[in-house]
């Protein structure tokens, strides 16, 4: 019996591989398996190899394997591109119309299933894919009722028969497969897991629902890749607690409308990826020189420019740090992990209020559209806090005096007020201005107004400004890294335990303000600092650099073809990296 | 019963003596009063410019943005809350040149807003430059030769953009301006009002002589029904787009916001924030 | 000469088999060889969009840019280079929602540039939301309950923007955009060519069924004037924007290029960079 | 004797005070004098207090003085405003209408002239500036010629008989003063000048000049202050070479529309200031990518956001290099005189078709705005290099098979041919693509492309990244700056100098790629690195910080109030920071 298994379904686009992918996890999902989804795909509708990888474990993981147990293939093409993956003894399933091959001689066991033929005699060939899990899943021997439950599910909406059809094909496909197996895989037999259901979700969802909880009840926003589901589930969900969607003319009108919104007291957010997010700049600068709280969500993607729309890669960081003409408070959450999107996104609001300055949410692709397996929401956990929000009633205004908005405190932040209120009339500019909004030239108020709003960010607290695993008091190495690659460093991390090399690990969940004093002690512990990052210029260790120093012993592991490292890719450069000495690190 | 002294405040507008927003700002005040508003019912949300100096002279809440967004912020501000009257105002490069993209699709959308463009064909506040509104011939700053584009002609784009509302009026007609953004402030949708507002430092062409030779006003046209779209667009295009008075209006077309599945009549910034638990565990378990 | 074979490159489209943007390359294609350009005269700049691939889909200089952008980047290129074909390109997304306010100002410029719209009233690429274009009522992911948004009218846009040439086409009738590009590219100012180009995979109203039953063609109004911009206007109202052919020429407006003073007929491009020592202390003079 | 003096002249916007300055100087130049102006002005078009200031030397200047000689006031405001800057004993020339007083007994002179009386005898209050002028210009007791051959410039279009008003108003100001005063006064007669006219012009001027001498034809723009006098100079100059400008709907327009023209071979420019070039950004990242040479002005002034349009600032800087998702190879310039906006331009434009990539030439309000002394600008220096841009005749291309726009080579930078060339047809995207521009997710070419365009920054060679002023082998301190700032600290360090305290100087013109091995050993050497700069969060300290290193020992002298610095002002608080521990330092 064996703990975790991959198992990955390849196709061309359209072809209903990630349908297939869905009941396939939904099943396992209700068996109680922990599960880590990864999809490969195209900026195209149609057409183009696309693949699903799903890791399935009895305890939670949060990376993608090295390697690969199961190939469900509906073409030539994705055995070419993926049988190298597969581990000795790996198997493939694939479509028996194509007269599947495995390239090279390998260890590797071919099922060929007549998917096509099966479903065509079922009526359609868009059955095919239910043959083929059908047969994967038969291999794994796991029990068929969730799997029908998955299916039916899916189909419900099409129909009894349809369904019928499909739990036929799957039926069919097991039944083929296990003539030619002689019956489920020994070797693929996953232990019993706890059996309890898990949540199964990408982190846009967890973000949307955090929204949601967090009481967003705005979004207006602009479709784009990785970003559009979270208006997507928003759209679907906002209605019943009177708020709503827009779909913009673009995103300089998504990100203004939040702004508008959140000025006159909702809580409103935006999201979008790299092309989304440069257009938004001069907005960013509008509401943290006029404190107005906003949220926009980042989910990064392969750039520059349109680069590499479905692919991962962190290279946002200093644009979203940094991105804005002249200086404002702004502050740069990066949930780490699916649990942290959901709870992050409330802090989001909350910080967005509390301190009256955008909040950038962002993410990376897999960590956006990764599905996965997730602890149990805690709904006690979902606190709203407005800040400085005054809602009861207020003092009359003397005749020809504003409400002080920008009024000069201790913290920096001032009393706010929502437009309708009597008693708070006030005016608001992006113009440096006065307590009371207007505009002002005036030296001195100057610079006491970019005091108090820069000030701001000397009193952020978040929780767990940083994820830190540092059992070593002067670890061989301290690996950093923030978004979706946390799970990924500690398989390597393990392996790195095994070489007898000591790690500690620090994932970075606050970009902006930098956590300095938390980290600080931790660089100064570790022999050697490595960074691994999905971009090409090591934008994480320029922020430690710039904050904490000690750049003589900070490295970089670097990794930007659009692919998610592996946990191998991870343990390799980190041995490499030990045995150069300080000096040659940089 | 708030009067026009309510909506005044007292900081002395920047404008050149002459300028043909002190009266648009005037206009604007009186017609908040005379629809029965209270200062704090009422959000003014401006663009960048000499004319979006405009929301911090008006005793209101009040938004001046970035240039070319008075319309996304007065959106965002209509959909959080409903209840207050949202009027949002501009130059003419604010709200046709860098907001273009923004004013079709507002007026595409017709949320419950008034829209008011002070058009002076020209950019003041970065000393004179060409506008979209700017006329073929003109010379700016930055057309020393004359300008050789199209004048832009917001009144046919706002109709084909969808416009329930479209009016326009002149900076010396006080009545005229105050009886229009009244009207445009009861419309129930999107109410588009483009005001000559002369520029007396820069615009040596288009000043309060040349309007008041070249206006006409739809009331001289004896059968004029401004209900029509086609008699609308007809009118503007065989006038050149120098008629004033309110040329189109559809009373039929319901308000975006009253079309919005399940978007309550009271204003959502006033609705909790909340969700219950119940609610919270339905919403979990689509994902189990 | 150049034949329409070699207008094409051994690319295969990524579009979805039956994607309606297959015939708008083929009939491109045809019209660049039809005029008789060669594949070096010609540059076509496209936005970002299912439809925006299309510029790597023909044999002749091709510049795929960023969303909503493709005719800033065309006028560049004219401006650069005015012996050039420039033909922009994109969806109807790309250009009447994140580009409206480029278009509007593209069509009041009047450089000779086509603009082809592929309007699907869909967003294809990102998978199925609503665009300016969608009708009332649409449902789609992001309008679950159907949009509520007055659908956009490119035609009376086009018009009231000053277009000195509008034409609208569909898909499947090859030979009228084939015929229509011809024309757009021979008129000498900007040419607006809005296409119903049917997605098939997530726009399942405007079908080519769709479109077969609800347009009409100028050609089967017997007196229709096309010089009449009040006519087009009427013509366009009337029929809700579902009309084709050639909507509105106007050949007297010469195009921007040749109105800009000093711009010469031979290609900026191809002129000297240097100045000369005389001028240069001239010029310097300007400032002792 | 003397060999400098400062004069200033203040009233309310729209009366008069730019043309009053523009004849007093243009006639100070044509005597040899060396000047550097001033312009106090604010966000409006007529009213609110402006002046302008202009120092007058005998020797080269770069900075405005600490105090004021002569204030010509039109007003009782302006007086109020600025007579504590009047040094002991220094004068004021003041309109008798408004019966001006000084507000605290002090030690200065008041001659109180009748100018709007004397206008008016004359036809019009409009000749109350020359009155003025006259008035100040007799208390220097210099030649009334020069002046009244201004005047005649200025005027000369209204027709001779409004000149000859103006320089009857000019002589009797000056017979007005003169019998007031006895004379010029004695303490206020300048050394004679080198009798040389220079040239005398504002930055934007300077860089206008230059991109037109740099070949720029084509300059799409949008109106922002302080970059509108770049677009208004090219728009009179331009038709005579065939090119133009256009001013277009927004900046993103703009930017693309310049991205359009360089594609096309045409050199391009755009400029803008903070918010123009927030809105930028995607477009930037458009030419970092598809490796489209493109330049772009930043005439920085006070932000965040609209913040201080009128007002000093440098607060782009990071925003600049680091203000584009995803990754791409970028250069920013930051020219440091007048001299270096004109040489820089065309440099700009050189770096942009050498390296094949946007090129950011960035200055600041005061650079931008400030009239001053330039010495003569070198034809010769005005070299065109347009990198590796292919314009012969071109092989003829396979069937099917397209020009290698982008093909892999040494330097990163490839091939580049126009639309239009036969034999040059290839396809340029901002997605991810191979070396003839079609799309590709191909993870293999996806890292050689990223490398081959960030790997071109390595190869970037650029005329003087620093300017280098280190006669010390280890000064106390070493001060570094950027944009305008040169001239006044060099002035605070003759200060120093005084009182013992040896400091080196560097000013930064490359800020991207940075030159850090230029600068690291002056660095190293010194015991204090003080960056003085005008914003609020120590940009340039950062920059060395992360690129250089040596966090321990930087500091900041920081002013982000909306006015420049004065040389007494870095003065005393290099002192400070010289006298504190350096680990007190940050
Ligand atoms: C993004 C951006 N670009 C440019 C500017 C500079 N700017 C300020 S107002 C303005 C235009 C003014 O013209 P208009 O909108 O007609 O208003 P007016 O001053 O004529 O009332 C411009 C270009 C800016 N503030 N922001
Ligand atoms: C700035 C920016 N925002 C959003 C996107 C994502 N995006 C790509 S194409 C597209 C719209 C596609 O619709 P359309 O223009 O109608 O083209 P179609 O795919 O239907 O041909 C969007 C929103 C992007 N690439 N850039
Ligand atoms: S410049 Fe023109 S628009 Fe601006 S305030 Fe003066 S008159 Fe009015
Ligand atoms: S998704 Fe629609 S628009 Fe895109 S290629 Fe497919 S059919 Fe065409
Ligand atoms: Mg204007
Ligand atoms: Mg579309």
């Amino acid at each position: 019996m064996i703990s975790q298994l991959s198992w990955k379904i390849g196709g061309q686009q359209g072809e209903g591989v990630e349908s297939t992918d869905r009941i396939f996890s939904t099943a396992l999902n209700r068996l109680g398996y922990y599960l880590y989804g990864y999809r490969h795909f195209s900026s195209r509708i149609k057409g183009g190899h696309t693949n699903n990888k799903i890791r399935i474990s009895t305890k939670p993981i949060r990376a993608i394997s090295d390697d690969l147990d199961i190939l469900v293939a509906f073409d030539q093409e994705t055995i070419d591109l993926n049988y190298r993956e597969l581990r000795k003894g790996g198997v493939i399933v694939a479509d028996a119309k194509f007269s599947p091959t495995v390239p090279e001689p390998s260890e590797l066991r071919l099922f060929s299933v007549p998917f096509t033929q099966i479903a065509d005699e079922l009526g359609t060939s868009l059955y095919k894919n239910m043959v083929a899990s059908g047969a994967s899943w038969a291999l794994l021997g796991l029990p068929i009722d969730v799997f029908n439950k998955a299916v039916e599910e899916e189909y419900g909406r099409k129909g009894q028969a349809v369904v019928q059809k499909n739990i036929e094909a799957v039926r069919l496909g097991a039944e083929f497969v296990i003539s030619l197996a002689g019956g489920p895989l020994p070797d693929f037999q996953l232990e019993p897991s706890d059996g309890k259901a898990k949540l199964f979700m990408i982190g846009n969802d967890a973000i949307a629902l955090g929204a949601l909880a967090g009481g967003c009840r705005f979004m207006p926003a602009y479709p784009i890749t990785p970003a559009s589901e979270i208006m997507e589930y928003l759209i679907k969900k906002l209605p019943k607690y009177g708020g709503t969607v827009i779909q913009t003319e673009d995103e300089i009108a998504a990100i203004n409308m939040a702004i508008g919104a959140n000025y006159a007291g909702v809580r409103a957010m935006t999201a979008s990826a790299g092309p989304g997010l440069s257009l938004m700049v001069e907005a960013i600068g509008l509401a943290g020189m006029t404190e107005t709280p906003v949220v926009i969500v980042d989910t990064q993607r392969g750039g520059p420019s349109t680069g590499l729309p479905t692919k991962q890669e962190q290279s946002d960081i200093f644009a979203l740090i940094y991105g804005t003409h002249g200086e404002i408070p702004k502050i740069v959450l990066a949930p780490s992990t699916i649990e942290e999107c959901f709870y992050d996104a409330i802090e989001a609001f909350n910080l967005s209020e509390q301190y009256q300055c955008p909040v950038i949410l962002v993410t990376d692709l897999q960590l956006s559209l990764g599905k996965q397996t997730a602890e149990e929401l805690d709904f006690k956990r979902t606190k709203i806090n407005r800040g400085k929000l005054q809602t009861g009633e207020l003092p009359t205004l003397e005749e020809n005096s504003l409400f002080k908005r920008y009024g000069f405190s201790e913290d920096g932040v001032s009393q706010r007020v929502i437009p309708g209120e009597k008693g708070g009339i006030h005016h608001v500019t992006g113009v440096e201005h006065d307590e009371v909004g207007r505009p002002s030239e005036n030296a001195l108020n100057r610079q006491k107004m970019m005091d108090k709003r820069l000030g701001k960010l000397n009193h952020v607290k978040v929780t767990n400004p940083i994820v830190v695993d540092a059992l070593h008091k002067a670890p061989d190495l301290l690996i950093v890294d923030m978004n979706s690659l946390g799970g990924t460093v500690d398989e390597a991390r393990g392996r790195l335990d095994i070489d007898g090399i000591t790690s500690n690990h620090i994932t970075v969940r606050l970009l902006h303000p930098f956590p300095t004093a938390e980290i600080a002690p931790y660089i100064a512990a570790a022999k050697k600092v490595v960074v691994v990052e999905n971009n090409a210029t090591g934008q994480l260790a320029n922020l430690l650099k710039l904050n904490v120093g000690h750049s003589d012993k900070i490295a970089n592991v670097l990794k930007y073809d659009g692919n998610p490292f592996l946990p191998h890719e991870i343990h390799s450069k980190c041995k490499e990296l030990h045995k150069q000495p300080v000096k040659e690190l940089v | 019963m708030a009067t026009v002294k309510d909506f005044r405040n007292n900081v002395k507008p920047n404008w050149c003596p002459g300028c043909g927003d002190f009266s648009v700002q005037a206009a604007i005040q009186r017609a908040c009063a005379s629809v029965g508003l209270e200062p704090e019912e009422v959000a003014v949300i401006s663009g960048i410019g000499c004319s979006g100096r405009i929301s911090g002279y008006i005793n209101a809440y009040g938004y001046h943005g970035v240039h070319g967004r008075s319309l996304p912020i007065a959106q965002g501000v209509k959909m959080a809350n409903r209840e207050l009257t949202v009027i949002a105002a501009g130059g003419d490069g604010d709200g046709f040149a860098i907001g273009m993209g923004h004013t079709v699709h507002a007026i595409r959308r017709n949320m419950d807003i008034t829209y008011i463009v002070m058009d002076n064909q020209i950019y003041g506040l970065t000393k004179g430059q060409t506008s979209p509104r700017s006329s073929v011939g003109f010379k700016t700053k930055s057309t020393p030769d004359g300008s050789v584009e199209t004048a832009l002609s917001p009144l046919e784009v706002a109709i084909s953009s969808g416009a329930t509302f479209v009016a326009q009026s002149f900076s010396s007609n006080i009545n005229q301006m105050t009886a229009i953004i009244e009207a445009a402030i009861r419309h129930k949708g999107f109410s588009f009002v483009n005001i000559f507002s002369p520029c007396v430092t820069f615009n040596k062409i288009n000043t309060y002589e040349w309007f008041k030779e070249h206006i006409v006003d739809v009331s001289e046209f004896g059968d004029y029904d401004n209900t029509s779209r086609i008699q609308a667009m007809t009118k503007i295009m065989e006038t050149e787009g120098m008629l004033t008075g309110i040329i189109y209006v559809n009373d039929s077309k319901p308000s975006y916001e009253s079309l919005v599945p399940g978007f309550k009549e009271e204003a959502l910034a006033k609705q909790s924030l909340e969700i219950s638990a119940e609610d919270f565990n339905k919403l979990v378990a689509d994902f189990r």
